[in-house]
């Protein structure tokens, strides 16, 4: 092992041996990729069978913070399928609402630390300033800025009351004037263009063989979106369309997110505006034995739920799967071959749960440590500023 | 001895470190860096290695794979070196005390000095524990 | 140098006009929304100490340890801070209509020691069983079942006595006036395994 | 809704002898149970003809016996089907599906590791979420798995 000890990682640096992705190098292009990861695992299917039904939301909607909706959205579907009951009208919109707005405050995260990656700092700054306005939404519709505790089997566990609804229209509507300006900025910017074009192409072919999901794979031509295709919840009172672009590339991985934004809004503000009144939980008393399956198109991709139910108050088995598990191993795909400048946007377009990304190492083939996580962001930040100087900007 | 400490704190480098976290908390400790609350008002800056930071901020329940990386961090920083746990997971696992993977709580691998609860603690609570900290070292 | 767009010039008056976007924090205190999901606080006299709470905390955050030896018996319940993780199930479980522990907007937690300060504690009153001394409920817990089920109360002497005595109407001496009509036993307040026992078998 | 009785239909004709039980549960979901030895003949012809999705892969131990069923999803007619296969708990042992479509491989390493379910043909069957110091053998996910870690602490270990 190297003696110098590089850590690496500006936020989460963890000790320089055990990285999340290991680029082996000849010369500036990546020859060889291999990922460990396990780093946070935490047995969280093992925990599930522990707690009752209702109980087992919490630790599901553990799972990853910027997309805590998503697991307990896909559970509860899947433990309506097992009986299998339709939840009430007002209960659906509830869950849009809050799925939509956590899919807003995930694309803007990851839009600003791609921002991040590529040196454009401003970027950063100003998305995540622009993220807590839809954070202050969310903390007002269900009490926490995430890690909501808003999902049950069978409905909802708080109603949004209606003089709530002025301020958080007020709010999201806040939003989109800063966001036009921001797309504008970052979709024409020339050295954008130039840096993420045609690097870390995800061929249709390769998509559909990885089973990648969501927008890694709608960039890439897949048009898969499980609101479309079955829909649930609210998505199907609602016009909304699905962004897919072709050519699969860093560039088109920006573009469908951030499109992606607009149309959350939009479903956001038309759920608000026809809020149906009634009922908002059916108050499951039993759940038979059996199986059932749910999945709820997640910021990242689908995520998909197992239960399997033996007639007690505790799930059997419980298989969960994030779309990063399926999104990951494309690396394979979009890294090798590109220069090791590149290695981090392209890790990053996949919109991993971020703390993963920081944790990069590049070896030489004995196995010697030479470039540690922050300098390979360095490294993609000199390259935007190398294609600036060269373009005549700066 | 807090003499030093007392010193550094004037204005203390944070490092950031994630055992196996749902990274709720870590998207809270870097809500604390951007433009609404802004550590750097009161000279915590965030440094990409162990070897400059004063303040240590934990998140995440330990995982095996973390915890032993966690333990070989902590003996390379530099003493004297505050730690302050954020997050129930970091305080006692909060919801993993019972998973396979997450031994023992944080306390028991490295000395704690502040606890931040909180599922994810407001970024207003971070900054009101790590002040709060501060204050009780200075007062010593 | 580059001449700045007028895009550019008009936003910098812009944010010159509109001042810093960061929040006064430590100098003004911060209010979190009304619905903000705080620390959890128990409501002494309104709790009636049935551990509906415990049982159904996903994350174990609240614990209980009944006293019994030292003098008057009391039921310590316990909710740990730093294991709990302010979802809101207790309240929505609790019996007394959501009034026993509440969800306050507390947000400043922080502390030093998990030994001592992880945790607060409130002490109900619990009712022994008059002959075998085991720990049947709190007493308001009687209380509250004697009320909510009204005259059906008077079925088992457990209940209508706990809710006369709170009352002040049943005092000792009409026990013990009682005492020599025979199965003494009968009119006391008995845990469930007694009350059988007296029933069944003519002690 | 037609193509769906086609196809279901005609997964029933061409593999006929492999399958083992055929529960059509909704017009979204549908169980196939069939013989572990013909699972990549049944799981190409799904991936590859019917250009389905393959979902995941979720490793159940039933107790009696270990069981692995394998999601595709069929996105234009909104349908899941689900195969089933029934291993036994001593040495459950299966073709992989990882040569068939690359999506198979990590559920396949991580199926082996918590379940110990061995895949042969597997090009690299290495451990994916556990640590290096977790004992070989030791299966987090089967029903009879006991706490093997004597300092774990399973309180909040104030």
């Amino acid at each position: 092992m190297a003696r110098s000890v590089i850590p690496i990682g500006p936020w989460h640096p963890l000790q320089e041996e055990p990285e999340f992705f290991t680029l082996t190098v000849d010369g500036e292009t990546v020859v060889d990729i291999d990922v460990s990861i396990g780093y946070n695992h935490r047995g969280i299917e093992k925990l599930s069978e522990r707690k009752t039904f209702d109980q087992s939301t919490f630790v599901i909607e553990r799972i990853c913070g910027i997309c805590s909706t998503s697991h307990p959205f896909a559970y509860t579907r899947a433990v309506e399928d097992i009986i299998p009951v339709e939840v009430p009208e007002r209960a659906k919109y509830i869950r849009t609402i809050v799925a939509e707005g956590e899919r807003v405050h995930s694309h803007l995260l990851w839009f600003g630390l791609a921002g991040h990656f590529l040196g454009y700092n401003t970027v950063y700054h100003w998305v995540w300033k622009l993220r807590e306005e839809i954070l202050d939404v969310l903390e007002i519709l269900t009490g926490n800025r995430n890690n909501y505790a808003m999902f049950k089997p069978g409905g909802v566990r708080r109603d949004i009351n209606a003089d709530d609804i002025p301020l958080v229209v007020k709010k999201i509507d806040s939003i989109v004037p800063t966001l036009d300006r921001l797309k504008k900025a970052v979709l024409d910017d020339p050295v954008l263009h130039a840096r993420l074009k045609g690097i870390g192409i995800l061929t249709k072919e390769e998509a559909i063989d990885y089973c990648a999901l969501g927008p890694t794979s709608r960039a890439s031509g897949v048009a898969k979106d499980v609101r479309k295709d079955a829909p649930y919840g609210a998505y199907d009172r609602v016009d909304w369309d699905m962004i897919v672009t072709e050519n699969g590339d860093v560039f088109d991985k920006v573009v469908v997110r951030i499109l992606e934004v607009y149309e959350s809004i939009k479903i956001m503000k038309t759920c608000l505006s026809k809020l149906p009144a009634g009922e908002i939980d059916l108050n499951i008393k039993d759940i038979p034995p059996g199986e059932g399956i749910g999945a709820h198109e997640a910021p990242r991709g689908e995520t998909f739920h197992y239960v399997r139910s033996d007639g007690t108050n505790r799930p059997a088995r419980h298989k969960v799967r994030a779309p990063t598990f399926m999104n990951l191993p494309s690396y394979r795909a979009t890294v090798i071959g590109e220069t090791i400048s590149d290695a981090t946007i392209i890790l990053a377009a996949i919109d991993p749960c971020y703390c993963c990304t920081e944790r990069m190492a590049v070896r030489d083939d004995r196995g010697r440590k030479i470039l540690g996580g922050p300098d390979l962001v360095r490294l993609s930040q000199e390259k935007t500023k190398k294609l600036a100087n060269k373009m005549g900007l700066q | 001895m807090s003499i030093t400490l007392n010193a550094l704190l004037k204005s203390p480098w944070v490092f950031h470190l994630s055992t196996g976290s749902c990274n709720n908390c870590d998207i809270e400790v870097l809500d604390c860096l951007t433009p609404r609350f802004d550590i750097e008002r009161f000279g915590m800056l965030l440094t990409g290695s162990i070897k400059h930071a004063d303040v240590l901020l934990v998140t995440g329940s330990c995982n095996r794979k973390s915890a032993n990386r966690l333990k070989v961090l902590y003996d390379q920083a530099p003493k004297p070196c505050v730690v302050i746990a954020i997050g129930e997971c970091s305080l006692s696992r909060g919801m993993f005390i019972h998973s396979y993977n997450c031994p023992v709580p944080l306390d028991k691998i490295i000395p704690v000095d502040a606890y931040i609860p909180g599922c994810p603690p407001k970024p207003e609570a971070i900054i009101a524990g790590a002040v709060k900290l501060i204050q009780k070292v200075r007062g010593k | 140098m580059k001449l700045p767009k007028a895009r550019e010039l008009v936003e910098a008056v812009k944010a010159l006009v509109k001042g810093p976007y960061t929040s006064k924090f430590p100098a003004k205190p911060h209010v979190p929304y009304s619905s903000f999901r705080g620390q959890p606080k128990y409501d002494p006299e309104k709790c009636v100490g049935c551990l509906a709470c415990e049982q159904v905390c996903p994350a174990e955050a609240i614990g209980h340890r009944d006293e019994t030896e030292n003098g008057q018996p009391k039921r310590i319940i316990i909710h740990y801070t730093d294991t709990c993780i302010f979802c809101g199930t207790c309240e929505q479980a609790c019996i007394a209509d959501h009034q026993g522990i509440r969800l306050t907007n507390e947000w400043e937690l922080s502390f030093f020691d998990r030994k001592k300060e992880s945790f607060e504690s409130i002490e109900k009153e619990l009712q022994l069983c008059e002959t075998c001394g085991a720990v049947i409920a709190c007493k308001d817990h009687l209380k509250w079942i004697a009320e909510r089920i009204g005259e059906l109360s008077f079925s088992s002497p457990t209940l209508f006595y706990s809710h006369l005595k709170d009352l002040g109407v049943v005092d000792e001496n009409i026990i013990s006036a009682l005492k020599d009509q025979g199965r003494s036993d009968r009119m006391k307040i008995l845990c469930a395994r007694c009350r059988r026992e007296t029933t069944l078998t003519t002690k | 809704m037609a193509r769906r009785e086609e196809i279901l239909k005609d997964i029933q004709t061409r593999f006929r002898e492999d399958i083992v039980d055929f529960f059509d549960k909704s017009s979204k979901r549908v169980y196939i149970e069939i013989k572990p030895e013909s699972i990549v003949r049944v799981a190409g012809y799904i991936f590859k003809e019917l250009e389905a999705r393959f979902n995941i892969a979720s490793g159940v131990d039933a107790r009696t016996h270990l069981e692995i069923l394998y999601h595709f999803s069929l996105e234009d007619i909104n349908l899941l089907i689900s195969l089933r296969v029934k291993l036994d708990r001593e040495n459950p042992e299966i073709d992989s599906l990882a040569p068939v479509f690359k999506g198979a491989n990590w559920i396949e390493r991580e199926i082996h590791e918590l379940l110990g379910i061995n895949f042969r043909g597997h090009p690299d069957l290495r451990r994916l979420l556990l640590a290096k110091e977790w004992p070989a053998g030791v299966y987090p996910l089967r029903a009879d798995y006991r706490e093997w870690d004597r300092n774990a602490i399973r309180d909040r270990g104030v």
